[in-house]
């Protein structure tokens, strides 16, 4: 694995969306068994565009169209994994890949335990997720947590456009399933990158900003609205900790205690519904594992129990925003 | 009317135009959108011109209203298939149900669900027909039996089913029409509905919107068995193809199926070809099809073919078609304006509709 | 909602298997919208016997066989629903309920609230849940939890005969959708009922047996297994209060709270993966809501994050059992 | 040969009896279970009926050793069936995949994974095919190219088509034969990867075991069509019923479609007709089915037909067949010894295999 690149190498300004593209090229690029597979990711260019331009460079039998058929074409890219290839299966969203849940579960999850060891499955699927466009309630969830709940895969969730170049290659190299979300609020996100940025890694969350009084915790889509919530802290002199998860599952706890050890607080953001969140998982470990370390519970900020309204002030008051983590922030640390 | 592909044994389609019998006809109401009307005369065919034009204008002010912020979200325009909504729903009765996709405002407005209540849907408001919570892809009127845009390509085809059933056991009369996408045709739903509804025989007709593309993804590179009606055939259920920009063969194609449906005859399948003359959705460079294909389709637009015919024919007038074609925008623009002035559900109301209300 | 019968009426033993199918004769009897829909539920007899015999009295049309098909019949379900019927889907067992997945998060549990309130669906979805009897990986899940999550759907879980017999009714009185999980471990469990034992409440969490020293909360299969923890550690003089959930969605948070408040330390079992589980989600609860009640961390005892494996060795060793619910509620409780 | 079903412009079925050609049977040992050996020759034939011995014992033991609860979980039994996985995969080379079912035993000993660790599976132990993780529905052998049982219905069926793609486009020479029972054909995915494979010629050998049940439910009370040789054609492949019960017949057509999908014609279908004479799994009380029936497939009991069919030629006496079946026995005899014998999983390794082993 390839630590990022030194400082000195020239650096781009380049969206979330084209860090994406880039890592894809690359793989292509560096490994013949890699192959990009899903739901218009050629001739359309990608729902999210992720993908645009790549068909012409590397032709229709490796940016591969399928049809409709979640179940097929995602327990095909299981099968070809398992005789050798390095499948990047697209699923267009997460919400359809409910479709395609049995597959993941039962095949790529559970093969390598049930084989005793023998199938691996190396594959990579990526799927955009999340709520925040007004897509309404069959097109905006958050299942994350579903997906961090089944033993045998990995889950990340890139937040930056370091980790949206960075990831993937890692996650390819991974002899076992590693699912990817991209949160869609995420693809226009601007950042600056090397020219010769490479791959980082996939195992460890990474504390975006640094704090002493409470530690907010959030991935994907929510990390933005963290570190606007850290801003506005700071401006009452509250320091937030702000913790990018970056890694689902396994879940990394040293990360996590650590900072609840200096901070004492703690406030989880999640996009999912609180119920059943990936937030309560959190929520319960730093209880199990941190109890006297704190000095307040632990917050939740999550989505409203409610399938995601269209209008527009109906879906905003349904997701977490800034102002609830800064209401939760200062309730455990007032 | 094409070519039957059913195999053998099943039931022969009704003849085209067979008129329907008194008792559905006495409840459908004359005139009013969504129901037959007198079939096959000269003011039905003029009724059918103006909810196709009624149905352009409004797609034409979405578009217009999307880029002005004002509807967001994914929409869908229905321009360019205009026949096929106006066509199926002609042949149906109001005791008849309608399951529909994200693609579903042609559907509602023939339909007849009130067009102040679907655009003020699209607006999000309190008095869009699903309280603003819906939007464009989710349009429902349980009063009009419309169950609904689905935006799970293939999502609505086991509720059209499951309606079906409940009719079938009930004894109540009724065909529930199913639409859905070519694209939804490789979805395994699809095999498993086909097989399902063939197998009880129930009451479904099934209206498969074959515009030859899902997506960005030609229906070649999709099917490995293009001929779509031919699928549904193998499934034991009558099927054709039909022209979907002519909307006189769409309704005598869906009034004899609807027909045979509501006898008993178990499902039919209509695979309606047709073409949409936009984008998929609001955002999509259309990389995938080139202008030419698109100029050839848009050289068959179904309300110029309808208004062309029935000039030729001496049944109308130009300054008819122009009469009706800006009643129909007024009648958009008044819908427009309503919606914006309508009140938007309070935010207290947020989580009301996620289960049912109970008396205290 | 009719009450439990008085105890003056004569009493007769019954299975937990006989107590359903009386519970779901009865409903037949009772409202002839009500039918049952799923695999191999008529001739076959149901392949855990519920439906035994129900072919016989009902017919075809209200039994009725389906082919290999979940989407479509769980969807059909729905569909009958929507329209005035009062269908009890089966699904054999929670593990092909992943094939329906889609139908039951984006119409059953969303159409109500998508339509701004026009579209009910009054359906009751049963299905048999757990491991425990070495039938591998595919076929040994629990995945209440990820239903749990799912707003616009209530869940329950019978661990009694009584429950058995009581919750259907209930259910199918409720006009939104009702998720039945029957854990596989309880079909041959034996009880003694009412002659005339009717509709039990779907609302309230239970509790089996009182305790001042240490709350275990529990439900369908880890009931018994708490409940025999229970006794074992009432021969080291802890009283341990024993709750059955009863409700997984929403919980019962007055009836834990309540508990908790007496005993001041809790242990949560579940027979669901760890990470993830509906064990998390009550910690949380119990962290955010109890924080300064409880005198120690609560304990989750869980299954451990492997695919069940199907040697019996193996599989006892992967799930909770009576000796991880005495050391977790000592560790609390000492 | 039954007749083809296959619509037109499908590649014409390599002729019946076709010799592989020689790269292919130079990587295959003579002999060898689960390879062809001298296809159409006398130890062949013999070969197959050692083969279907070996099942039925193994099966017939397993039924014991799971009375006594020695084996426990879920058992699918394979007695009745044996000339279908005998047959297809005789036709089949070493360098070729196999996707398989819950009801795979026959299977995986036909393909030659060691008896003793087949064996050792169902007794859940360390020296299993999966190391006691698997038990009967999850037997897997890579070196075999064996990938696994699989206990959902249809869930064998994209991990075929996978496999196959990943062959295709690695320039690998290899059919991946995908085995599956009619209750399967219901499933949607069943259609989305017959479209799928079908779309994209996958070198996938289909072999849909139709046993006209699938649990308690009827083959006509699941299916609209009940011709599933017909229903695969529909995706515009090649197809054939075949009396799965006589496994001369089943080789050759096997053999045949085998040489098809290896020559680049896409994937073909074979629809293998047959019968389980045992319970569903080992609860069952049967009562979808009457006595009669059951009989009436026993009369035509796969090993009695070949072993009279061998005797009426003179290619063997009935003290080979005996003595073939005494074989069979002691082999199996042995592995449930061994299998006893064998150690557990250490419970600590419980956690192994979750995720890969790394170098630390
Ligand atoms: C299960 C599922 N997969 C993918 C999508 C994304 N998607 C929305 S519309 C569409 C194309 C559907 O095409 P078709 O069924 O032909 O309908 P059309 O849009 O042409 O009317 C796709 C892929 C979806 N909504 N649902
Ligand atoms: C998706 C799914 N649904 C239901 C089951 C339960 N089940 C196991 S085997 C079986 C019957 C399958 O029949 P068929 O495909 O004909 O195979 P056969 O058992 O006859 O060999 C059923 C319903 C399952 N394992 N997977
Ligand atoms: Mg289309
Ligand atoms: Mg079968």
């Amino acid at each position: 694995m390839t630590a990022t690149a030194p400082a000195t190498a020239p650096v781009t300004e380049i969206t979330y969306r084209e860090a994406m593209r880039e890592a894809i090229a690359d793989a292509l690029r560096r490994d013949e068994r890699v192959f990009l597979m899903g739901e218009d990711v050629g001739r359309y260019g990608g729902s999210f565009a992720v993908s645009l331009g790549l068909l012409a460079e590397f032709g229709p039998e490796r940016i591969r169209d399928t049809p409709l058929s979640e179940s097929a074409f995602v327990g095909a890219g299981i099968g070809a994994a398992m005789a050798g290839m390095r499948p990047i299966v697209e699923i267009m969203t997460v919400n359809f890949s409910l479709l395609a849940l049995d597959q993941i579960l039962n095949n790529a999850a559970t093969l390598l335990h049930m084989s005793g060891g023998q199938v691996n499955v190396p594959l990579v699927i990526r799927m955009a997720t999340g709520a925040g466009r007004q897509v309404a309630a069959q097109h905006s969830h958050s299942l994350e947590a579903w997906y961090a709940h089944i033993p045998g895969l990995r889950v990340i969730a890139p937040a930056t456009v370091e980790d949206a170049r960075g990831m993937l290659w890692t996650a390819l190299q991974d002899p076992d399933p590693v699912l990817i979300f991209e949160h869609t609020s995420l693809y226009n996100l601007k950042g600056t990158l090397p020219a010769d940025a490479g791959a980082t890694g996939i195992d460890r969350a990474a504390i975006r900003r640094p704090g002493g009084d409470v530690t907010l915790i959030a991935y994907g889509g929510t990390l933005t609205k963290a570190m606007d919530a850290a801003e506005r802290l700071a401006g009452d002199g509250i320091g937030a900790e702000v913790i990018d998860l970056r890694t689902l599952r396994p879940l990394d706890d040293a990360t996590i205690l650590g900072s609840v050890a200096r901070t004492h607080r703690a406030v989880v953001i999640d996009e999912g519904w609180r119920s059943g969140s990936l937030a309560a998982e959190i929520s319960a470990r730093i209880a199990e594992q941190a109890f006297y370390d704190l000095d307040a519970p632990v917050q939740r900020v999550c989505s409203a129990e409610v399938p995601i309204p269209y209008a527009r002030h109906l879906e905003e008051a349904a997701l977490p925003q800034p102002e609830g983590i800064v209401a939760a922030a200062r309730a455990v640390a007032g | 009317m094409s070519a039957r592909r059913s195999r053998p044994a099943a039931t022969a389609p009704a003849a085209a135009g067979t008129a329907l019998p008194a008792p559905r006809r006495a409840e459908a109401a004359a005139g009013e959108p969504g129901r037959g009307g007198a079939a096959g005369g000269r003011e039905h065919r003029r009724d059918l011109l103006r909810r196709m034009l009624l149905v352009r204008r409004f797609e034409e002010k979405c578009a217009e209203l999307y880029s002005g912020g004002e509807i967001r979200g994914f929409v869908h325009l229905y321009i360019g298939e205009e026949a096929v909504a106006a066509g199926v729903l002609a042949a149906l009765a109001g005791e008849d149900n309608i399951v529909s996709t994200y693609r579903e405002h042609g559907h509602a407005l023939v339909r007849g669900l009130p067009l102040d209540c679907v655009m003020a849907e699209m607006l999000g408001k309190q008095t869009g027909c699903s309280r603003g919570r819906g939007g464009s892809m989710h349009l429902f009127d349980v009063s009009h039996r419309f169950y609904g845009g689905n935006a799970i390509v293939g999502g609505g085809l086991p509720l059209a089913i499951g309606i079906a059933l409940a009719d079938k056991m009930r004894g109540r009369q009724g065909v529930t029409a199913c639409f859905f996408g070519d694209g939804a045709v490789a979805e395994g739903e699809f095999h498993e509905c086909m097989n399902l509804a063939a197998l009880w025989r129930l009451p479904v007709l099934f209206c498969c919107e074959n515009n030859f593309y899902a997506m960005g993804t030609a229906l070649e590179r999709a099917q490995a068995q293009t001929d779509l009606a031919l699928r549904a055939a193998s499934y034991g259920m009558p099927a054709w193809p039909v022209d979907g920009m002519d909307v006189l063969a769409v309704e005598e194609a869906a009034r004899g199926a609807a027909e045979a449906v509501r006898s008993g005859a178990g499902p039919h399948f209509l695979e309606l070809r047709t073409y949409r003359f936009r984008a998929h959705s609001m955002y999509d460079p259309e990389l995938y099809r080139d202008k030419a294909e698109v100029e050839r389709w848009r050289a068959r637009d179904p309300i110029t073919l309808l208004a062309d015919r029935l000039m030729g024919a001496g049944e109308i007038a130009d300054t008819d078609v122009a009469a009706d074609d800006q009643a129909a925008v007024r009648a958009v623009e008044a819908a427009a304006e309503a919606a914006r002035a309508a009140p938007a559900e309070p935010v207290s109301d947020l989580t009301r509709y996620v289960y049912s209300e109970r008396p205290a």
